[in-house]
């Protein structure tokens, strides 16, 4: 009865009030330039949070630099929004951005499942979200404004199997993630593949961090598999990498983006010696394109880049590209649904790699790159495909 | 399982559990004296392991190992337990004592006592950064010797060996000296141990102390088995508070029954029905454990069995 | 078993004569905790419309006594047996509090255990209500038998606490009245649950004489007007022998005499046990 | 010599705490104890006199203590508001705080404010008459409010009316906001209000309930991998999560219920890990980690009657505050009846209302029953608003967020569990633009402790309790 009240009085509000839709009105800073704004969403605080710091920092770096260069007719601002990685605060997280209507576009959301509780939403508002949200289904629920700034978790996982069954010629493989939905998602496409490859898979999840990884490492190794496959963070794959080192499993091992970190070969030390890590990105401490970038952002934040920092910058420099190609500054029409039809046909070479999109917003390429940890310090064997078709 | 198997979960579920118990001691001994859970004893361990973090890496040198490697190792012990009393004794100073003159209800500690812990782990990780750091390398970890086949490393044994100390040395301060008769006055009956004479402010403020070193030891402990992060006292602490209540909140010698016993059913719950229901063999172990016994395994009372 | 102190009233039953029916029967009760052994072999009979005394030094186990017969405690041998008006006989052993409350048995407490954040007239009114039926749903929804109820209930404990006096008081918190008028409420909240046998435990305890006057009167008037049998745990001798029809007297834990309380005072045993050495008093003293 | 050497001892002690109950008092200018104020103030100065009598040391003395103590939060407040971290270099942000000069400016003002606080007598007189003045309206609101009903009914109308008609004005994150997270859990907070507050029972896994209200709707909107027999209009699923919780209270409560206070609370506490890690594990299930994605929005379809919700916060901000204006009469009256009293009763003394006929493990059923149905509407709510749920909703950290917002409020107080879970839940997103986000729950933590020190009964205690913490304070 009070439910159908409310809804009476909904109805009679919202026809009051109307809809009050952005109408591109950008602001204007004191130079007379119009300032645009672009968003990010991603884990700033929380346990993720040192994952999402990367990203800003990339976002940031590339805000600054674009206002330095000084040959832009428009202010680029930086707008940041705070998910904390989990898909309850994203909602909130996004209709921060949204509201905001000088942002017209953002990098973001970072985790797959705050894309989806936000997705929603994005599309309504015609916002675009650059994001490195790698599950492979997410294309496929109908969000208009999503694009994907990186291969999906179908090609990673792909990857690691290829490299696995056609270089190594291993029969049976343990799979472990973190149960994140990112490692649950990565874990299912290694073993689909690896089943479809013959291969027998042993499958386990070991919660990000737990505890104690002794047990963890012990069943790992009574299991007798001849390779392990890592899906999730470098947080938790150094520890678990120690204790393999120390119950003595001395098997191939691949890990996930994830864990595709410098500071994973700093938690584990000696233990990271001879893993292997797949990604869709590029390191930026050791890439010949990415040194400046490197450079500028050890002077900016006093640190070295971490995972997707690059990508990241780069997805903010796209992104402004297409206001600029869109004339902004110069009376073009910079409203979130040109931004957003500019930015899903673009073809912009980043510092780590051509970025274009799919129809529905899939990264177009591939592009899966193999690394192993040297001496301590990660360093690249190359793209899978070449490597397996080279042995 | 095979047995073989079955042995080489032995060591690993001894040390954690080993670890768990030191940590649950510290609820317990609080919830003794107060009758109070000291959510934020989490948070004490956090900081131990902090605190032995900040000055390992100041002079740890690269490859450490003989004399320099137990100098190392003991001066973590020291440092960390140094810090876990400093932060336990503030804690009770800042958030529980000002309660406690008036009289407040225990959940009015309890709440306290998880804005304290908020503030701790959050401040930790605004000062020292909120990606993990590992300890640096003390020592070679290799495995020292068998026990039935089974191998024990050293980070394991340290554990263990540690956490027998540590619950022997209290096992014994808490029977045989005053500062212990007074403990156990305080715990069974605070007016009365107040009218014997027992300053019983002093008395709260030293179990805080007691347990926190214990905590902050763990906490070394802890980052030297895994690593070292703001948000890695939240398990543990939950676990171990757990364990306390699994062998009888209060009572010190449950608290290690408690702390054992789980540490080997989330060992042993990995090869049997996968790591991934850890906590809900842990739980599930203390839920019925809780139904045939309602007080824990040895019962509830600090003054009477410890 | 669900009809309510206000019907009881209602009914007006005449002053019952105490009778050799019995309402309440307790035959070889042991108590052990641990390797003590609080209550051994005890057995006390309870006649309808009687006032009955359990006296004994402290420690003797009268109190374990009354904690046995309301299901706090759980006897290890023996048998107690509540009869009912119409004959049918009910074990209390091994029964909930509650239930056996139900059952027709209240009882009031040595150490004062009222809700001393509700006032008085809540006090009783929560006993009023222990019985009734109405559920969550039938409150929310406001049902007329909930409102029926409550309004019952209302009336029962206004009654009540104008029966023991504190019908000016009601409106006040429990823990604000004197510890006479607490000992009273006890008494109004236990009548609430419309008992059939009224166990007090000490409820001179701390009063003083003119209260302790008004209390005989009292315990007379739940005896004769409602037609209530009372098991009284007392020291206070005058009191006993002022309103008691019958006492049974209780010392480590075993029944060592009973009868009228003129025949029990001459018993030899009794006044030994009275006069006995502090010596056996203060170990005893810990049984409890 | 040695008895009267004792008493004074006494007094010193009593003595010495004044000045900081006078500090707290004025702080919270409360009625109860601006009273006490008045009549302490004299004893000040002999605190100092008899510590000197007493032989401590200048720096034991109250005053010195009181200098050290402000200095040390100077200090920490510097700290607090210091430079974030780096990853690398492990005392950075220590180190640039303790060479900087905002270190310098806190303490300054610490010590200045100790000046004017001990020796200021002037300006400190005039704060603390000007603070009463000012609290004085404050302090005649409340027993106006309890004198005159109608004043008390004016009130609720108007703040609903404020509450319906407000959000129009705010931008849709604001209230984005408003539905996720206030409107959500300030139903939840009334739910666990009635475990807690009411039943006395200590809960630390409430959420657990929210997320199988979740999941519950998931399940019949046909999502989940398990399918159900029939796919429910979503707005049934309302009454149909309802249902579902309630059993799911009963089949927890059932066994555990017997259980003391702290061993309950672990228990409860365990019970919210297990529905997380089923959530999470049972894939075939829940979906797992993965989550379930496309639960429907709330569609009504009577005829002429139709409406469907969207995308704009707004409708699921009106429905909520529908829901918790019925929930709040349909409570009030639960509370003010008998199973009001006898919650009460079983919270003062188990034993003596299981004598008086109470079967208090049914009462405290029933009270665990309620609040979970209640956290099953609003996990109904949640779903259908979000359309996506995923394990990550529902951590324990929650279960914990909710039980401070209760006590915060006030336990057991309809008006002070409202304002509090409203408050403390808008408090994270309304501090993202003031201070650093990533340091929001440190400051969430420091107010929860100084909240817990100097106004224990919460922001509106129940009237109740508000008579008990007063006689125990006294006392």
């Amino acid at each position: 009865m009070v439910s159908m009240c409310a809804a009476l009085v909904v109805t009679g509000a919202t026809a009051l009030t109307g809809c009050n839709k952005d109408d591109g009105a950008a602001r204007v800073g004191s130079d007379g330039k119009p300032i645009y704004k672009i968003g990010f969403q991603g884990p700033l605080t929380g346990e993720s949070s040192a994952i999402g710091v990367n990203m800003e920092n990339g976002v940031k770096l590339a805000v600054k630099q674009a206002n330095a260069r000084g040959d832009l007719a428009f202010h680029v601002e930086y707008a940041a929004s705070d998910d904390a990685g989990s898909p309850d605060q994203s909602p909130a997280a996004a209709q921060k951005l949204i509201d905001d209507e000088s942002v017209v576009g953002l990098v973001g959301p970072a985790f797959s499942g705050a894309a989806k509780a936000s997705g929603r939403l994005y599309s309504e508002a015609g916002l675009v979200s650059v994001s490195h949200a790698s599950n492979p289904g997410l294309p496929e629920l109908g969000f208009r404004s999503f694009v994907r700034s990186v291969p999906n978790d179908n090609a990673q996982g792909g990857a690691m199997v290829t490299y696995f069954t056609r270089q190594l010629k291993t029969k049976k493989v343990y799979v472990v993630d973190d149960k994140s939905e990112y490692g649950v998602g990565l874990s299912k496409v290694a073993e689909k593949q690896l089943k479809e490859a013959g291969v027998e898979v042993v499958k386990a999840g070991v919660p990000a961090k737990t505890p104690d990884y002794t047990a963890a490492a012990t069943a790992v190794k009574h299991s007798g598999a001849d390779a392990l496959i890592y899906n999730g963070l470098y947080s938790d794959a150094a520890p678990f990498a120690k204790k393999l080192k120390d119950v003595g499993f001395d098997k191939p091992k691949i890990a996930s983006d994830g864990t595709y970190d410098k500071k994973f070969t700093e938690l584990a030390g000696d233990a990271a010696e001879g893993w292997l890590l797949t990604c869709q990105c590029l390191d930026a401490n050791v890439d010949p394109g990415t040194k400046q970038f490197a450079e500028d952002y050890k002077t900016e934040y006093k640190a070295p880049p971490g995972l997707y920092s690059a990508e990241s910058y780069d997805a903010t420099n796209l992104i402004i590209e297409q206001i600029k190609a869109l004339g902004g500054g110069d009376g073009g029409d910079v409203r979130r649904e040109a931004v957003l039809e500019k930015v899903k046909k673009a073809d912009y070479k980043g510092l780590t790699r051509q970025f274009s999109f799919k129809e529905n917003g899939e990264f177009a390429g591939n592009g899966i790159y193999l690394s192993e940890v040297k001496g301590g310090r990660i360093t690249l064997k190359g793209n899978v495909d070449t490597l397996v078709s080279a042995g | 399982m095979t047995l073989l198997e079955f042995r080489d979960y032995l060591v690993p579920g001894l040390a954690l559990g080993a670890l768990y118990s030191v940590i649950a001691i510290g609820y317990t001994l609080v919830y003794g004296v107060l009758k109070l859970i000291n959510f934020a004893h989490s948070e004490v361990f956090m900081l131990g392991g902090f605190g032995a973090l900040i000055v390992l890496t100041e002079v740890a040198p690269g490859h450490p190992s003989g004399l320099v490697s137990v100098l190392l190792v003991l001066l973590g012990l020291v440092v960390s337990g140094l810090v876990g009393a400093g932060t336990a004794f503030g804690l009770e100073k800042v958030a529980y004592r000002p309660l406690r003159k008036r009289n407040a209800p225990a959940l009015i500690f309890l709440i306290s006592a998880i804005g304290a812990s908020f503030f701790l782990y959050n401040l930790a990780g605004k000062l020292f950064g909120r990606d993990p750091k590992a300890m640096p390398a003390l020592f070679d970890n290799g495995v020292l010797f068998h026990v039935l086949g089974a191998p024990v490393d050293v980070v394991k044994l340290l554990l263990i060996v540690a956490a027998l100390a540590m619950i022997v040395g209290l096992d014994l301060l808490v029977r045989r000296t005053k500062l212990g008769s007074a403990i156990r006055a305080v715990a069974q009956d605070p007016e009365a141990a107040g009218l014997m004479g027992v300053d019983i402010d002093r008395i709260v403020s030293r179990t805080f102390v007691i347990g926190g070193v214990l905590g902050g030891i763990a906490g070394f402990l802890f980052g030297l088995n895994s690593q070292v992060s703001f948000t890695m006292g939240f398990i543990p602490g939950i676990t171990a508070f757990a364990a306390a209540v699994l062998g009888g909140i209060g009572n010190l010698r449950g608290a290690m029954l408690g702390g054992m016993l789980l540490g080997l059913v989330e060992t042993y719950n990995v090869p049997l029905f996968g790591e991934e229901w850890r906590y809900v063999a842990a739980f599930a172990v203390l839920v019925l454990v809780l139904m045939f016994r309602p007080t824990g395994i040895l019962g509830a009372k600090l003054g009477r069995t410890a | 078993m669900t009809t309510t102190l206000a019907e009881r009233t209602a009914a007006a039953r005449p002053p019952a004569p105490a009778t050799s029916d019995p309402v309440l029967q307790v035959s070889g009760v042991t108590l052990r905790f641990g390797g003590l052994v609080s209550l051994c072999e005890v057995d006390l009979t309870v006649r309808r419309g009687e006032i009955h005394a359990v006296i004994g030094p402290n420690g003797a186990g009268k109190t374990s006594l009354f904690n046995s017969l309301t299901g706090a405690y759980a006897p290890q041998e023996g048998q107690v047996l509540l009869r009912t008006d119409a004959g049918t006989e009910h074990s209390l052993l091994g029964r909930k509090p509650h239930h056996v409350n139900r059952l027709g048995v209240a009882r009031t407490f040595q150490n004062i255990r009222l809700f001393s954040a509700l006032t008085a007239l809540e006090n009783v009114k929560v006993a009023a209500e222990s019985g009734t039926r109405s559920g969550p749903l039938g409150i929310m929804l406001g049902l007329p038998r909930a409102k029926a109820e409550e309004r019952a209930a209302e009336g029962t404990a206004r009654r009540l606490l104008a029966l023991v006096g504190l019908d000016d008081r009601a409106e006040e918190r429990a823990d604000s009245l004197s510890y006479g008028d607490q000992r009273r409420l006890e008494i109004a909240r236990a009548l609430a649950t419309g008992p059939r046998l009224l166990l007090l435990d000490e409820p001179a305890a701390g009063t003083n004489p003119t209260e302790k006057r008004e209390l005989a009167a009292l315990i007379r008037r739940i005896n004769h007007e409602l037609g209530i049998s009372v098991l009284l745990i007392e020291h206070d001798m005058p009191l006993v022998t002022s309103v008691a029809d019958r006492v049974t007297v209780l010392n480590f834990g075993k029944v060592i005499a009973s009868g009228p309380p003129s025949e029990v005072q001459r018993d030899p045993a009794v006044v030994e046990a009275y006069l006995g050495t502090s010596d056996t008093d203060s170990r005893q003293g810990r049984t409890r | 010599m040695s008895t009267l050497n004792d008493t004074s001892a006494v007094t010193a002690v009593q003595v010495a705490h004044l000045p900081v109950s006078t500090a707290s008092t004025a702080s919270t200018a409360s009625t109860a104890s601006t009273a006490s104020t008045v009549s302490f103030r004299p004893a000040r100065p002999s605190a100092e006199a008899l510590a000197a009598l007493r032989g401590h040391r200048w720096y034991e003395r109250p005053r010195w203590r009181r200098l050290c103590a402000l200095t040390a939060v100077g200090v920490l407040l510097a700290v607090m508001t210091g430079e974030q971290g780096s990853g690398a270099d492990l005392l950075f942000s220590l180190r640039t705080t303790f060479t900087g000069t905002a270190l310098w400016a806190w303490i300054a003002a610490a010590v200045a404010l100790w000046a004017i606080a001990e020796f200021g007598a002037v300006p400190r007189r005039a704060v603390a008459s000007g603070a009463r003045a000012a609290a004085a309206p404050l302090a005649r609101i409340r027993p106006a409010l309890d004198s005159s009903p109608r004043l008390r009914v004016a009130l609720v109308v108007a703040g609903l009316a404020a509450a319906v008609l407000l959000p129009l004005l705010f931008d849709r994150s604001t209230n984005q906001v408003l539905v996720d997270w206030v409107g959500i859990y300030v139903l939840l907070a009334l739910g666990l209000n009635v475990v807690i507050g009411w039943a006395g029972l200590l809960d630390l896994g409430f959420v657990a309930f929210f997320a199988i209200g979740s999941y519950s709707t998931a399940f019949w909107s046909g999502q989940l991998p398990v399918k159900p027999p029939f796919e429910l209009n979503p707005f049934l699923s309302i009454p149909v999560a309802m249902v579902t919780c309630l059993l799911a209270g009963i089949l927890l409560g059932a066994p555990t219920l017997r259980l003391r206070g702290d061993y309950l609370a672990i228990v409860t506490l365990g019970f919210h890990e297990i529905i997380y890690l089923i959530a999470k594990n049972a894939e075939s299930v829940t979906g797992g980690s993965l989550g379930v994605f496309g639960i429907p929005h709330f569609s009504v379809d009577l005829g002429p009657l139709q409406y469907r919700w969207g995308l704009d916060p707004l409708d699921y901000l009106w429905l909520l505050i529908g829901l918790i204006t019925v929930l709040v009469l349909l409570f009030r009256k639960l509370v003010r009846s008998k199973i009001g009293r006898t919650w009460e009763a079983i919270r003062e003394d188990e034993v003596a209302a299981a004598a008086h006929g109470v079967d208090t493990v049914k009462y405290k059923l029933m009270a665990f029953a309620i609040g979970a149905s209640t956290s099953g509407v609003a996990g109904a709510v949640y779903a259908s608003k979000v359309g996506f749920i995923n394990p990550e909703n529902f951590p324990l950290l929650y279960s914990v967020l909710v039980l401070a917002y209760v006590i915060f409020g006030g336990m057991g107080s309809i008006p002070g569990v409202l304002l509090g879970a409203a408050l403390l839940a808008y408090l994270p997103h309304g501090l993202k633009d003031v201070v650093d986000q990533k340091d929001r729950f440190m400051y969430l933590g420091a107010l929860l402790v100084v909240m817990m020190i100097y106004r224990p009964q919460g922001l509106l205690p129940a009237r109740r309790r508000r008579r008990t913490v007063r006689t125990r304070e006294a006392s």
